[in-house]
């Protein structure tokens, strides 16, 4: 607490230097009485702090901060009078905000902030971080609460940001975000560096907002302000659409990402053993699951660490899943290689199983995970293209996954076995390879790429008993697609099917796209039975 | 339907003196007989006669799949599909006879705003349009499918999980609303069936013995069928496709056949079940509900038309019997049923009882 | 006019050439048999013939109008050809007769069946196990009942592939016996064989595969002469 | 619930021998309530709670002395979220073990499909759930509110200055009927308020659909545009819930940007989810865990004993609006029978005019002779960092419910 007190301490003393003079100052009870009142006065109170926070001192506005802070995290108490800080939401007693005394809470109400509030305190916090923020983050990261209402915050709480900031980039940014909200300032000149500032940033917002200016009687009567807006409106628009297009190409490859972790374990199994895993699904279940325990894990022994418990989960998931599968293998499948419709009704016994044991023991919620930084939220990349953090970690996952299956089964021993049964088995077992063990294996193999999946989905989707019964059908129409036997076909095929369910959604709707693209794919197997890379063999 | 099958269903007397030799298939045709005149003569509470008419749909099912299955080594995993065509004609059946008689438009067509009817319901308050019409929809549906897949030689696990994706899609487009048939909520709220009050006792036990005599009625039939020479056909394009071919017989021709008939008796147990449950909602087509068709035959015995009817009924009365009286326990003694009969009885429940007709190879396809 | 004419035959799997250009032509009543080490394309090229599989380029001819290439095994089988398999390839669920019955094909009339049904009985000497599952019969047994599938329809064509394979010596001989009855001046029979024994009792002309390309067409006289011959085959 | 079961399936499994399987009715001195909740399948995270309440409530009344000098016994069952085996089921129940009413079913499917059974029966149905509306079976009681006195006072808010002044809309819902008839309410309701047609968007994903990016681009899009305010009204359900939520919030959209009126969110979608960027979404039920008052108090902390006592395999601290809706219902009978002074349903169904409650809402819950309906209180709750719900606006009494909608 007191770093940044003194940071505060060393800008106001900077501030100082460059306003001499203020024109009021804050009046602190009334302040904290209208964040303590009803619904009007909470947003009567900081849309005020907003509209004079260019001229207040910068210790009213590290009041201020205070109390917005207290009232955003329900730290705020209000007693019959003035108002209580506390250190923590529901503490029994906490400090008077005007006196500083130890007051309790007891009697307290801690008042319930509706949307309309919650933007008003909201846009007062952004105005106070970018007026006293104690780094050049904390002040960007009001900043862009501020250009978020940037209709609502006074030009000159952005001229004294831009006045008081020491941060080169920063002060840049402030700069064009002042600039950009001059679009309907008088002076044509101001207007013209408006358009060409908020053109500077695209998004859909800069478009509507450039868009609007059409109407402007400017518009027809100056052809300087008339070339400007078109300019800067062909620009924004183009850079929209690229940023849509990215999009695009973003939600089809994480959509395809996940088709194809749940359905690479599937390639490999049904490639090799002509089984059709129907619990594969569960498998992904049981992977996500064992992500779960590894989190508990950590909160129990490692909390420190507990941020990286998603990688610690890789191993431990893969290997908890690859051994569910090779005891599959082993106790049932194991006797069903030549009646490959019986492994198929074997296995759907396994997941129904597997289903309701984890209801019957864990329960039929969905699992509270805690969400690292790095897969949650995400950064807006460019225009109204953002990068979640989610799905990237997704990519990534999915990338790695195939990159390390490829190498086993290129680089490896065990990988060339599999290959070797994969392309024919007679001959394998003619060569004195155990043909049973490699199937064992490659089960294992796919049954942990299955609880890699597990992974990867956790941040994505809700993690409950039933989640793996929605790829089933999806996976086993990649694989047949692609070619059995064939990762890359595989890959290929995820690429497709993502894709073109991607496209399609917002021309005809969710429902219509997974339609089509499933006709599809079934019109183009009965065409082509061995899909799209097998290779023909003799029968 | 092809040339084949009317030759077997003019066959000679020799499958006849077959059929009668199947004690199996002739006990349970016997069976339901005389549940049927039992339940004529002294009906029990009508929910148990409802549930024993589902069982016997249920049954019906289970011996379409288990002709395609276990005579022609098909496993269709989108039966459920055929089964819902049935079902939805008879649900539509149902309600454009309701509105006719009652004038009360169903909740489905006031909801989408419709004034009345659409066009294409135009006559199917007629019964007999109606049954014809779901039949033969069944039919040209399976019919397409059919043969598409078989052209193209598409088999064994690969049209398992093509007829899967299949019945996956019609999920999907019968939950859509804008398909126009009740989306998630189905049809439901029957008034009338033949212009008798819906779950009147009567109409619950006629119901109920329509549909055991139809199960004996198909039993009796597909045994015919299968004991004919198309029957022995049958067999041997499921033990060794390739070699029926190259004796001269269009596989092609022979499996579409059946594979369309099989769609036909299953839309027949559609067409008997609804009525009886009173609703019919997309559910029945989730892949799931196909897999179980096939879980009912391989737990009675597959290729014994028998067993399909054992397995259906046995499947089925302990569902009922058991997700109430041991919910949490019924899954767990599903999927062990269904190890059991996997791994340790090949031939099914029936190989508890030594019952053999005649071995049964179970040879993957190739 | 010949009873066969395969033509320039090529098939491929994958990059894997199969048959690269292979051309013979068999004659009505012959009996032709094709030798090469494994892997020289005899099956496959059987396979072609039969219909199971499609070649890159070629024809094969029947007779002189039907382009077999173009047709289903079905069809090919209408057209007078029967092939018989190398691994015995009965139909396990059914008794011996009901084999021999669909054997019979679905042209001939029903009421014809029982005759023809009994006959092939008695030539392939099974009579007494005709309603014994074919998949209890012994290995000797199935290959003689699936000479006898293949027999009950009165081919125009057959095709045998490796009729003797692992019959013991007193059945190749009955086996060699029974080809040589069923030679009919309408009737052209390509024979599949390792036995060089039993190609030289039936053969009339003998023609060596090899790696995919024919490597020799004549008598088997004049094979056992020939040196290419001698290296790859019949040398070792 | 065994001596239902095994009773009535042993004699569907034994054929034509179960007549004589079959025994009389129990005792003449306990009256029999029967539950159609599901504790497997789909449904059963939500569904299986409610059986506990409804004996929960059924051991109070016991506990009071019953009902008409008779105690109440609680027959519940698994449909196993399986819509004919619901029908099936409740046939039974009525047929063999004449219970006086029937309390169960969540989805409108369900309902549907147990409907022509009480009606067939002349039973009584209560449901808990709220739904789509237009329905009005005598046979069945719906103690839930129908969109019209319940969303439309959310949307009201949401458009008036206290809420965001919104004047766009952007309706996301899963693809039936109770999202459908919504929409199409709310839109009838825009209309009759002037709102252009240009000013809402509509779109349907499937059931269990988790793919949102596309939808979020669009919302955000949508939002971009001028004209006003927009929110989005969200009736997916099930784990889409959830989906989209953590899409919306991972693409950086707060609720003070685009807000989310989620109609079929509770508590327990926000499992497994960081609700700090999610705070301020919206929601809107009869009931929330957050209602002031001691009634709530008490019932809370009888829930917990009751879960605790009985070890009832869910959330002691965790009580959503259905579960306060059950409890609503065996009371809502339980006085209308003895106010009847009979357990016959033509006599119970009588007694529902005028009938009143006060139920942990903190509202009083009113019947009138008209319909099957009851008065709700509405609340507008708002997503806080604690995975719950505080409440931000209630109604300032129980509006009349309106069966069918004036909108659409």
């Amino acid at each position: 607490m007191v770093e940044p007190l003194r940071a505060l301490l060393a800008l106001c003393c900077l501030a100082l230097l460059t306003i001499p003079a203020w024109a009021a100052p804050l009046d602190r009870a009334a302040f904290a009485a209208d964040l303590c009142g009803d619904g009007t006065a909470q947003v009567r109170g900081p849309e005020g702090l907003v509209q004079a926070g260019g001229d207040l001192s910068a210790d009213d506005l590290a009041f201020a901060g205070r109390l917005l802070n207290a009232l955003a995290e329900r730290r705020l108490s209000c007693p019959a009078d003035g108002a209580l800080l506390l250190d923590r939401p529901d503490a029994p007693e906490g400090h008077d905000a005007l006196t500083g005394a130890v007051r309790p809470a007891a009697e307290a109400r801690a008042p319930i902030l509706s949307l309309r509030q919650r933007a008003a305190i909201e846009t007062a916090r952004g105005t106070v971080a970018l007026l006293t923020g104690p780094d050049p983050a904390a002040r960007a990261a009001g900043l862009a609460v501020v250009e978020r209402r940037i209709a609502t915050v006074p030009a000159a709480v952005l001229d004294r940001a831009r006045d008081a900031e020491t941060d080169a980039g920063l002060k840049a940014t402030i700069t064009g975000l002042a600039q950009a909200a001059a679009l309907s300032s008088p002076d044509p000149a101001r207007r013209l560096a408006a358009i060409a500032a908020v053109a500077a940033s695209p998004s859909g917002t800069a478009q509507a907002r450039l868009a609007a200016l059409k109407n402007d009687p400017a518009y027809a009567s100056d052809p300087a302000f008339q070339a400007a807006l078109d300019a800067g409106l062909a620009k924004v628009s183009r850079a929209v659409v690229i940023g849509d297009g990215l999009a695009v190409v973003y939600n089809g490859l994480s959509f395809a990402s996940i088709l194809f972790m749940a359905a690479a374990g599937l390639a490999i199994i049904f490639g090799l053993m002509g089984v059709i895993n129907l619990a594969q699904g569960e498998f992904i279940m049981l992977g996500a699951y064992a992500t779960y325990g590894v989190q508990e894990a950590f909160r129990r022994l490692a909390p420190g660490l507990l941020d990286l418990y998603l990688f610690a989960a890789i191993p431990v998931a893969f290997g908890a899943v690859a051994l569910v599968g090779i005891v599959v293998e082993a106790l049932i499948l194991r006797h069903l290689y030549r009646r490959p419709l019986m492994s198929l009704l074997a296995t759907w016994a396994v997941s129904l199983f597997l289903v309701n044991l984890v209801r019957v023991t864990i329960g039929t919620q969905n699992l509270q995970f805690a969400m690292p930084a790095y897969v949650s939220g995400g950064v807006p990349l460019y225009a109204d293209f953002v990068v979640t953090w989610n799905r990237l970690f997704a990519i990534a996952f999915a990338a790695a996954t195939l990159g390390l299956t490829l190498l086993i089964l290129r680089r490896t021993p065990l990988g060339l076995d599999i290959r070797a049964v994969t392309q024919n088995r007679d001959m394998a077992a003619c060569l004195g390879l155990p043909t049973r063990r490699i199937d064992r294996l490659a089960f294992g193999l796919g049954s942990g790429l299955a609880g890699l999946a597990g992974v990867a989905l956790c941040p994505i989707y809700s993690v409950n008993p039933g989640m793996g019964s929605g790829f089933i059908v999806d996976s086993f129409m990649v694989v047949v697609l692609g070619g059995v036997g064939s990762l890359l076909g595989t890959l290929v095929a995820a690429l497709g099917v993502g894709g073109a369910n991607v496209l399609i959604e917002p021309v005809s709707g969710a429902v219509a796209a997974k339609v089509i693209v499933l006709v599809g794919i079934i019109l183009f197997l009965q065409r082509r039975p061995e899909g799209l890379f097998a290779v023909r063999r003799r029968r | 339907m092809s040339g084949a099958v009317q030759t077997a269903l003019a066959g000679p007397a020799g499958p006849a003196r077959r059929a009668v030799r199947d004690p199996l298939v002739a006990g349970l045709v016997g069976l339901c007989l005389a549940a049927a005149a039992g339940l004529l003569v002294a009906p029990p509470a009508p929910y148990l006669v409802n549930a024993l008419g589902q069982l016997a749909a249920f049954a019906i099912l289970a011996v379409s799949l288990d002709l395609v299955w276990g005579y022609l080594g098909i496993l269709s995993l989108g039966h459920g599909l055929f089964f819902a065509i049935g079902g939805y004609v008879c649900a539509m059946h149902l309600l454009a006879h309701g509105a006719a008689v009652t004038g009360v438009l169903p909740d489905f067509v006031q909801f989408m705003g419709w004034k009345s009817l659409p066009a294409y319901w135009a006559g199917l308050d007629h019964a007999p349009y109606a049954f014809v019409l779901a039949l033969a929809l069944a039919g040209l549906v399976a019919f397409v499918f059919g043969l598409a897949s078989f052209r193209s030689r598409v088999n064994g696990v690969y049209f398992s999980i093509i007829s899967q994706a299949l019945v996956y899609v019609a999920m999907l487009l019968m939950y859509r609303n804008d398909t126009g048939l009740g989306g998630n909520n189905g049809m439901t709220g029957f008034p009338l069936l033949f212009g008798w009050p819906m779950g009147s006792p009567g109409v619950v036990t006629g119901l109920a013995v329509a549909a055991l005599l139809t199960l004996a009625a198909i039993l009796a039939s597909t045994r015919l069928l299968v004991g004919s020479a198309i029957g022995r056909r049958m067999l041997a394009c499921r033990d060794d496709e390739t070699r029926l071919r190259t004796l001269g017989y269009s596989t092609t021709r022979l499996k579409l056949g059946i594979w369309c008939l099989s769609a036909m008796i299953a839309a027949l147990a559609g067409i008997l079940y609804v009525p009886q449950v009173g609703i019919i909602n997309p559910r029945v087509l989730a892949p799931d509900l196909s897999i179980e068709i096939a879980v009912w035959v391989a737990i009675g015995g597959l290729g014994r038309l028998g067993g399909a009817v054992i397995g259906a009924i046995l499947v089925n009365g302990l569902k009922f019997w058991l997700s109430a009286a041991m919910p949490e326990a019924w899954p767990f003694i599903l999927s062990g049923l269904v190890l059991l009969v996997v791994l340790v009885l090949p031939n099914g429940l029936l190989d508890l009882v030594g019952w053999r007709p005649r071995p049964t190879w179970l040879r993957s396809s190739r | 006019m010949t009873a066969l004419v395969v033509d320039a035959l090529t098939v491929a799997f994958g990059r894997f050439t199969a048959l690269d250009a292979v051309s013979l032509a068999v004659d009505p009543g012959e009996v032709r048999a094709v030798i090469g080490p494994n892997g020289a394309g005899k099956t496959t090229l059987l396979d072609v013939i039969s219909g199971i599989t499609k070649p890159v380029s070629g024809r094969v001819m029947l007779g002189d109008h039907i382009d077999l290439t173009k047709r289903s095994e079905a069809e090919i089988a209408k057209a007078g050809v029967r092939r018989k398999f190398q691994k015995p390839s009965v139909f396990p669920a059914l008794t011996v007769r009901e084999n021999l019955e669909i054997g019979c094909g679905p042209a001939l009339p029903a009421r014809d069946r029982p005759a023809r049904i009994a006959s092939m009985l008695g030539e392939i000497g099974l009579g007494p196990r005709a309603e014994v599952p074919a998949g209890r019969l012994a290995h000797g047994e199935k290959q003689w009942l699936e000479i006898g599938m293949v027999l009950a329809a009165e081919p125009a064509l057959l095709l045998l592939d490796e009729p003797v394979a692992g019959l013991s010596d007193t059945e190749t001989a009955q086996t060699a016996a029974l080809i040589r009855r069923l030679r009919r001046p309408d009737r052209a029979i390509l024979v599949i064989e390792h036995d060089m024994g039993f190609v030289e009792a039936i053969a009339d002309r003998v023609t060596v595969l090899h790696e995919g390309r024919t490597l020799y067409e004549g008598s088997m006289a004049g094979a056992r002469a020939e040196p290419q011959v001698i290296e790859v085959f019949l040398g070792r | 619930m065994t001596h239902l079961t095994r009773r009535s399936f042993v004699g569907t499994a034994a054929l034509l021998a179960a007549p004589a399987l079959i025994r009389p009715a129990a005792a003449a001195d306990t009256v029999k309530l029967g539950c159609l909740f599901s504790s497997s399948g789909t449904m059963a995270n939500l569904e299986g709670r409610l059986n506990h309440v409804v004996r929960m409530a059924a051991d109070e009344i016991n506990g009071r002395g019953g009902v008409n000098g008779r105690q109440i016994e609680v027959l519940t069952s698994d449909p196993a979220s399986d819509w004919p085996l619901y029908a099936q089921v409740g046939r039974q129940m009525l047929q063999q073990e004449k219970v006086a009413a029937l309390f169960g079913c969540w989805t409108s499917v369900s309902r549907k499909s147990v409907l022509p059974v009480v009606e067939q029966n002349d039973g009584l149905l209560f449901y808990p759930l709220h739904f789509e509306g237009d329905e009005n079976s005598k046979n069945v009681v719906y103690v839930n509110s129908p969109p019209a006195s319940s969303v439309l006072p959310a949307v009201d808010y949401l458009m008036g200055p206290d809420g965001v002044g919104a004047k766009r809309f952007f309706m996301i819902g899963s693809d039936y009927v109770w999202p459908r008839t919504i929409n199409k309410q709310l839109k009838g309701y825009w209309k009759s308020k002037g709102i252009p047609e240009s000013a809402w968007r509509e779109e349907y994903v499937p059931f269990g659909f988790s793919n949102f990016q596309t939808l979020v681009n669009q919302v955000r899009s949508f939002a971009s545009q001028p004209g006003g305010q927009a929110i989005v009204v969200l009736t997916v359900v099930g784990s889409s819930i959830p989906d989209f939520l953590r899409e919306f919030a991972n693409q950086g959209i707060s609720a003070t940007d685009v807000p989310i009126l989620g109609l079929d969110m509770v508590e327990a979608d926000l499992e497994g989810l960081d609700t700090g960027k999610l705070v301020g979404h919206l929601n809107c039920w009869a009931y929330l865990q957050a209602a002031k008052g001691e009634r709530n108090q008490k019932f809370l902390a009888d829930w917990a004993a009751y879960v605790r006592a009985k070890n009832v395999p869910f959330s002691a601290d965790t009580v959503i609006d259905p579960m306060v809706s059950a409890y609503d219902s065996v009371n809502l009978w339980a006085l209308a029978a003895a106010k009847a002074g009979s357990f016959a349903v033509p006599e119970v169904r009588k007694a529902f005019a005028g009938l009143s409650f006060n139920d942990p809402s903190g509202y009083t819950l009113t019947m009138t002779g008209e319909n099957n309906y009851v008065s709700r209180g509405v609340f507008i709750g708002s997503v806080n960092e604690k995975r719950g719900f505080d409440v931000l606006w209630q109604s300032p009494n129980a509006p009349t419910p309106v069966p069918f909608s004036p909108y659409g």
